[in-house]
């Protein structure tokens, strides 16, 4: 497969919880798509349903509340395409999939790693799962592994427990564990967020590394603009369970479209620069049972009109790709932006 | 915003013991665990009103009387109002064993709001009035009598006065030593809750249940029922508040290092003011929980000491002293119905434990 | 570890003197003692004078040492056990102590740690099928089956037991040996009739502790496999049998094995009523008898040898626990 | 900068004891601060910032004796009158919580679950025995409003509000004493970007209207730079540079500093590509290395570094602009600016 070909094609997502009041929409029809050897940035604020579209496309999504209720997870893998919302999430297909050719690490590195298993043991358990490999070549393409997330003596680490290793080296563990398969996927759940900035620096650098090296696409996750804006080609916004904006990191960072898009570049200080802060008034609304028929966003919104009130915006495309869901770029409304 | 912002805005007016209180609703078993508990307290707290016999008064003639079926269907088949047949008593030819048998001709329907023996209500005045009887000349045993002819339905009544009572009491009192204890020892660390938890740990090595034989046994055999009384709730309440006295000082070794205790510190409180208004109302439901689920644990206790005759001494009555009546295997074979104390004993200890539950599953909803 | 394990040991020690003193001085609460009981015997039935009774006990308080302040009284005994394995006089079976206690107790931890095994294992896979089945039909029956293990009085359940045995089976019951056993040498059949007299208290005293395990595990079980270790094993692709019993049973079962130290006097206490009522020759009625008859050194070896019993019961559990888990080891 | 000090810490220490071993005996300390000073001025906002584990949380808590200092001076100078909060007895620490507030992280865990939101703010009052009931809740209402929530809210419960909005309930808290000096412990971390800029803007609106001096406690630099006036920058317990806000992101002494900075993700595709990586971790706190604490992943590191301790001092010509390096004075260190922001 060559870079630039289609790995992934996710359309209409949605995947709801039942909670105890009702039906949460954490993912509400949420579009996108991943080229080989692209890195595609998910991002948003906490509860906007950005970490749940990722175990969607894992087929992870936390049993028994959660389901995938709708919509396509087009796998276009080596064996040809799939839709992996079709299989059972413990079914042998998804299983063959899962940290061979889709793999993903996760925000909490002290808490995503088995306590009471050695770091070798982790690390050789899928290795020996998806390439058949014996206990002793297992081990060896372990260390090989963890020499390549630049752990130093990868041999005696091997029989370390994770309490023996800091975050950041954790973090690195984890990335040696999803990529000892090769997989055309890594999904990277905040994979920075709990940890320093200086050691933040260090793993979205081995990462991006290991992206030249190994060629598989990353899916990024994550709630900061700034690890966004150094790691994604394309981004996909996320607010209350919708894709609210989807384009090229330059043309999300430099000419954003949707309001709340604009308004989040905004709220973030910069350095250098000393005037008052932007910021969004209000949270965001409670998604439980909420009923649709309104832009999530209208009562946050500075420009907000009545259709904005009364009726959920379409999902507008440009030629280029750049989607926007939004009323103000309906010619109808406003004739201004959409222009 | 949407239909539903009205309907938004009620549900969040709610403080945390109103949110409890909709979870526990809720909680299916809980609920029936609690509806169980309350009809059983009023059964103790009404109980002379409630039995139909006077439970001390025994009529030899009719020892060991098997439970009476209530009926609804006469002899010819029509239904009636709840009604009892007369029993005659008959002596087996081959063994001369007494037995009773069930007299067709005589009908007796069940009274209700009868009047019988005297009782006084708070001592303040007498009546006669009880839920349920039948006319003079005939008997309305429902589970049986005992070997000397009092009715077991009576006696259970009161005994569960008794076993409630200990099992209500000794757990508020082992509550207040295990939260005193147990909070004590968490908010002042140190050399206090070295001690504090060394005692406990000792005391936590024995096995409850010898541990208050022991203690039972220590209570002289010369007190009167009263005094034998109090001391086995004492003993109860001495084995049992260590249990409650941990789980106190984890609360309060987690709470005192939140974040509201510390910015409550900051603005000048003392120790005696974070304890009142801050870590106490924050156990507190923990406490209850703890407490509801100590009061099984105690009833169970004290039935069983009372079984083994350590515990509460006759003529007062609990279930533990109705059941050591059902000690000789021979008798029970042949009077299985003395054992019914101990249904009673099971079901208040599983409602108990329901409701206990049910409240601690809506107290502590993520835990 | 070694550390970890020192301490824990050398901790033990001052523990159990604390628990030979406290013994003793439950033991010594009740007013008067054996032969306060004695005396009156003499009186009422070898028609002693009140003064010749008194004398005569005054000259056995003398012998066994019982007219000493209490503190030397304690300084004697332990000094006994402690040096010589001796625990002191049992009055009401005219032998020493030690002859008495040690067969009883072993059939107890027998019996005991029958139950304790049964519980552990029935408890946990029980609690692993509760915990990955939640709100099922059968999750829901193992719930109510809990309840009803933990809220049925053990003596009411040996009993009727015995009695649905006895009159409805005919099922000979009591004792660990049909009667003509009892005195015979050791054999397979003798054997055989143990093991069908043994299941009765082992399924009386082992019911509330399965009860007990089966909800620690499920409680434990649905919380780690909301860990964030178990999904990144299923995100390794590994199949869900694999994820629950080897990623996430291995951690849910440590507090069932820091439970082991602690179920250890249910147990025990579970045993000692059951065999009261069963007519076992265990610790149960043997220390019930000396309580009601002041045997002061029986009923006080007793308690203290139980108590004993569950100070290395929590040693066990916590080596079991360092070994189970790297974490504790590091200290 | 003339106005006149309001805090001023001498060599102040924390240190947590380690203990191991069969008898539990004390075999070493985690130095968690190690020998602070620094002054703090009236009206100023001072950023304290470090990686976890560097100890700027424990220095907060030592200064308003959350914690007790092992060592040092924490002299606090709120009207005429000088005192030192590190010996301060029970009384006289009450009475100096008027003046020095503690402003939490979490808004979750900051907040009595079982309070009202009235309670929750007049509370401090109560506690120091000022006004009436009444007085007390009518000063809570007009401090939410100051905050930005309604005064109508007082009878709510915490749970009912949201991240942001507990904070600001929070910050209305450590304002109804009417304190001088406020220490804000990484008070927008928690918080959500959209949210994280509403506090901000409360906490600079509060500044001016109530004349308050901030200490503020935090790990994200691009927050503390939009606040503050001067920052001072921890490693390892200890500080290794105090400089003006912009002085320090445009020419930092310290490499430490210069690695903080070259690690700041930036907004920005064109400039937040390949962010340069400071090697290694942090040393262990309870055995830190000989020399200059930051030699083992200083990239210009000399033999000098590695056998003798910088000690903190003014750079030549600025002695306001202070670094813990020995070349503080030739090595010609990047800014924030250099990688072309701003």
């Amino acid at each position: 497969m060559a870079k630039g070909d289609r790995l992934l094609d996710v359309v209409d997502l949605s995947t709801h919880f039942r909670t105890e009041e009702g039906i949460l929409r954490a993912v509400d029809r949420v579009s996108f798509h991943l080229d080989q050897g692209e890195t595609l940035g998910i991002v948003g604020e906490s509860g906007c349903g950005k970490s749940i579209t990722a175990k969607s496309v894992m087929n992870l999504v936390p049993q028994p509340r959660g389901s995938i209720v709708g919509g396509k997870v087009l796998y276009h893998g080596n064996n040809g395409t799939v839709d992996i919302t079709s299989y059972h999430h413990q079914s042998r297909e998804m299983r063959k999939i899962r940290g061979n050719e889709i793999s993903m690490i996760f925000q909490e590195p002290m808490t995503s790693l088995n306590p009471v298993f050695t770091i070798g043991d982790q690390l050789m358990e899928a290795i020996m799962l998806h390439q058949r490999l014996g206990r002793a070549q297992a081990r060896q393409r372990a260390a090989e592994m963890l020499a390549r997330v630049k752990i130093s003596n990868p041999e005696q680490r091997l029989d370390r427990y994770p309490h023996e290793f800091s975050g950041g080296m954790r973090q690195r563990a984890m990335i040696a564990m999803a990529l000892s398969c090769n997989p055309q996927i890594l999904i990277a759940d905040e994979p920075t967020t709990a940890l320093d900035v200086t050691v933040e620096a260090q793993i979205l650098n081995l990462m991006q590394d290991l992206q030249d090296e190994m060629g598989m696409a990353i899916i990024m996750i994550t709630h900061d603009l700034g690890v966004i804006a150094g790691m994604a080609d394309r981004v996909l916004v996320m607010y209350a369970g919708w894709g609210v904006e989807r384009a090229t990191t330059e043309q999300v960072f430099y000419t954003p479209k949707h309001p709340y898009a604009t308004a989040l570049l905004q709220s973030i200080p910069k350095i250098g620069v000393r005037k008052r802060l932007t910021s969004i008034p209000g949270s965001v609304p409670d998604l439980n049972n909420v009923e649709g028929g309104w832009c999530y966003f209208a009562p946050r919104c500075a420009e907000a009109m009545d259709i904005c009130r009364q009726k959920e915006p379409p999902t507008f495309d440009d030629d280029e790709g750049h989607t926007v869901k939004c009323w103000l770029w309906d010619k109808q409304q406003t004739g201004i932006k959409a222009g | 915003m949407s239909s539903n912002g009205q309907e938004e805005r009620q549900k969040k007016s709610l403080s945390q013991g109103q949110l409890i209180w909709r979870r526990f609703k809720r909680h299916k078993l809980g609920m029936i665990g609690t509806v169980v508990v309350i009809i059983l307290a009023t059964i103790s707290i009404g109980a002379p009103f409630f039995s139909p016999y006077d439970y001390t008064e025994p009529d030899f003639g009719q020892a060991y009387t098997p439970p009476q079926r209530v009926r609804i269907r006469d002899a010819e088949g029509n239904f009636t109002r709840p009604f009892v047949y007369g029993l005659t008593q008959e002596y087996d030819e081959v063994t001369w064993e007494r037995v009773y048998v069930e007299d067709k001709d005589e009908k007796y329907p069940i009274r209700f709001f009868t009047r019988s023996w005297e009782y006084s209500v708070l001592g303040l005045f007498d009546t006669d009035l009880h839920f349920f009887g039948v006319d003079e000349g005939a008997t309305i045993y429902l589970v049986g009598t005992d070997h000397i002819g009092r009715d077991l339905l009576s006696r259970i009544i009161y005994g569960s006065r008794v076993s409630l009572f200990i099992g209500g009491v000794g757990a508020l009192f082992s509550a207040t030593l295990g939260s005193f204890m147990g909070g004590v020892s968490g908010y002042f660390s140190g050399k206090v809750d070295m001690v504090v938890q060394r005692f406990v740990e000792l005391l936590q090595l024995f096995p409850q249940l010898p541990l208050m034989m022991a203690l039972s046994a220590a209570i002289p055999t010369t007190w009167p029922p009263l005094g034998v009384f109090i001391g086995v709730v004492f003993v109860l309440a001495l084995v049992q508040w260590t249990w409650l006295a941990r789980e106190v000082r984890g609360k309060v070794l987690s709470y005192r290092e939140e974040d509201f205790v510390l910015a409550t510190k900051t603005a000048g409180a003392n120790d005696l003011y974070v304890i009142v208004f801050h870590i106490i109302p924050n156990c507190l439901s923990h406490i209850i929980v703890v407490l509801t689920l100590t009061i099984p644990n105690l009833i169970l206790a004290e039935s069983a000491l009372s079984f083994l005759g350590l515990g509460i001494q006759p003529p007062m009555v609990s279930w533990g002293v109705l059941l050591s009546n059902a000690t000789n295997l021979q008798t029970v074979g042949e009077n299985p119905w003395i054992m019914l104390p101990g249904v009673f004993i099971l079901v208040t200890i599983l409602a108990l434990n329901f409701m206990g539950d049910g409240l601690r599953d809506a107290a502590d909803p993520y835990s | 570890m070694l550390s970890y394990l020192i301490r824990r040991i050398l901790y033990a020690i001052p523990m159990l003197l604390l628990v030979s003193f406290f013994s003793f001085i439950v033991i010594n609460l009740p007013p008067g003692d054996y032969l306060t009981t004695v005396q009156q015997q003499l009186q009422s039935q070898a028609g002693m004078s009140r003064d010749q009774a008194v004398a005569m006990a005054e000259r056995m308080r003398a012998r066994y040492g019982l007219d000493q302040p209490f503190v030397l009284q304690y300084a004697n005994w332990i000094g006994g056990i402690v040096t010589r394995g001796d625990f002191g006089y049992s009055f009401q079976h005219n032998r020493p102590v030690s002859e008495v206690i040690w067969v009883r107790l072993g059939w107890t931890l027998l019996i005991a740690g029958l139950c304790h095994a049964v519980s552990v294992i029935i408890g946990v896979l029980i609690g692993i099928f509760s915990a990955t089945h939640k709100y099922s039909i059968g999750d829901n029956i193992a719930t109510v089956f809990a309840f009803l293990g933990l809220s049925i009085p053990n003596f009411f359940f040996a009993l009727v037991l015995m009695y649905l045995l006895a009159f409805h089976a005919g099922v000979h019951v009591g004792g660990l040996f049909s009667p003509e056993y009892v005195l015979a040498p050791w054999g397979w059949d003798k054997f055989v009739d143990l093991l069908k007299h043994l299941w009765v208290p082992v399924v009386v005293v082992g019911l509330a502790g399965t009860a007990q395990n089966m909800r620690i595990m499920r409680g434990n079980l649905m919380d780690v496999l909301n860990r964030q270790y178990v999904e990144t094993a299923r995100a390794k692709g590994l199949s869900e049998r694999k994820v629950i019993y080897k990623h996430a049973v291995r951690n849910a079962i440590q507090p069932v094995i820091m439970y082991m130290g602690m179920a250890l006097p249910f147990l025990i206490q579970g045993e000692i009523i059951a065999s009261i009522i069963l007519n076992l020759p265990t610790t149960g009625p043997s220390f019930y008898y000396a309580l009601v008859n002041q045997d002061m050194y029986l009923a006080g070896s007793f308690l203290m040898m139980i108590a004993v019993v569950l100070v290395a019961g929590n040693l066990l559990a916590d080596f079991a626990l360092a070994w189970l888990d790297p974490r504790v080891r590091y200290d | 900068m003339s106005a006149k000090t309001i805090l001023e810490v001498r060599n102040l220490k924390k240190y947590f004891p380690i203990q191991k071993g069969v008898f539990r005996r004390v075999v070493g300390h985690v130095k968690a601060v190690d020998g602070l000073d620094f002054v703090i001025r009236e009206g100023e906002c001072v950023g304290l910032v470090g990686e976890s584990g560097c100890g700027k949380t424990t220095a907060g808590r030592s200064i308003i004796r959350l914690l007790d200092p092992t060592e040092g001076e924490v002299l606090f100078r709120p009207g005429e009158q000088e005192v030192d909060m590190a010996k301060l007895g029970k009384d006289g620490l009450k009475r100096i919580r008027q003046e020095m507030q503690f402003i939490f992280q979490d808004p979750f865990a900051s907040l009595n679950p079982r309070m009202t939101v009235g309670r929750i703010v007049s509370e401090p009052l109560k506690i120091q025995g000022i006004g009436t009931q009444k007085e007390r809740m009518s000063r809570a209402g007009a401090l939410l409003e100051k905050v930005g929530l309604s005064a109508s809210q007082m009878g709510r419960f915490p749970h009912e509000f949201s991240g942001g909005q507990r904070q600001r309930i929070g910050i209305a808290r450590s304002l109804s004493l009417n304190p001088r000096f406020v220490i804000c412990d990484e008070p927008v971390s928690a918080l959500d970007v959209s949210v994280q800029a509403q506090v901000l803007n409360v906490l600079k609106d509060l500044q001016q209207d109530f004349s308050l001096t901030y200490l503020f406690v935090a790990h994200d630099l691009s927050v503390v730079e939009h606040i503050s006036d001067r920052i001072f920058v921890m490693y390892l317990g200890k500080i290794v540079e105090i400089a003006d806000s912009q002085e320090l992101y445009e020419s930092p002494r310290h490499p430490y500093t210069e690695a903080l900075l070259k690690a700041i993700p930036i907004a920005d595709p064109k400039l937040g590509r390949r962010r340069e990586a400071l090697e290694g971790s942090v040393p262990d706190p309870s055995n830190p290395p000989d020399g200059c604490n930051f030699h083992t992943r200083c990239r210009y590191a000399t033999d000098l570094c590695r056998s003798e301790e910088p000690v903190l001092q003014g750079q030549q010509g600025n002695p306001e602009h202070q670094a813990s390096c020995h070349y503080q004075n030739e090595l010609q260190l990047a800014g924030y600016m250099a990688r072309g922001a701003g």
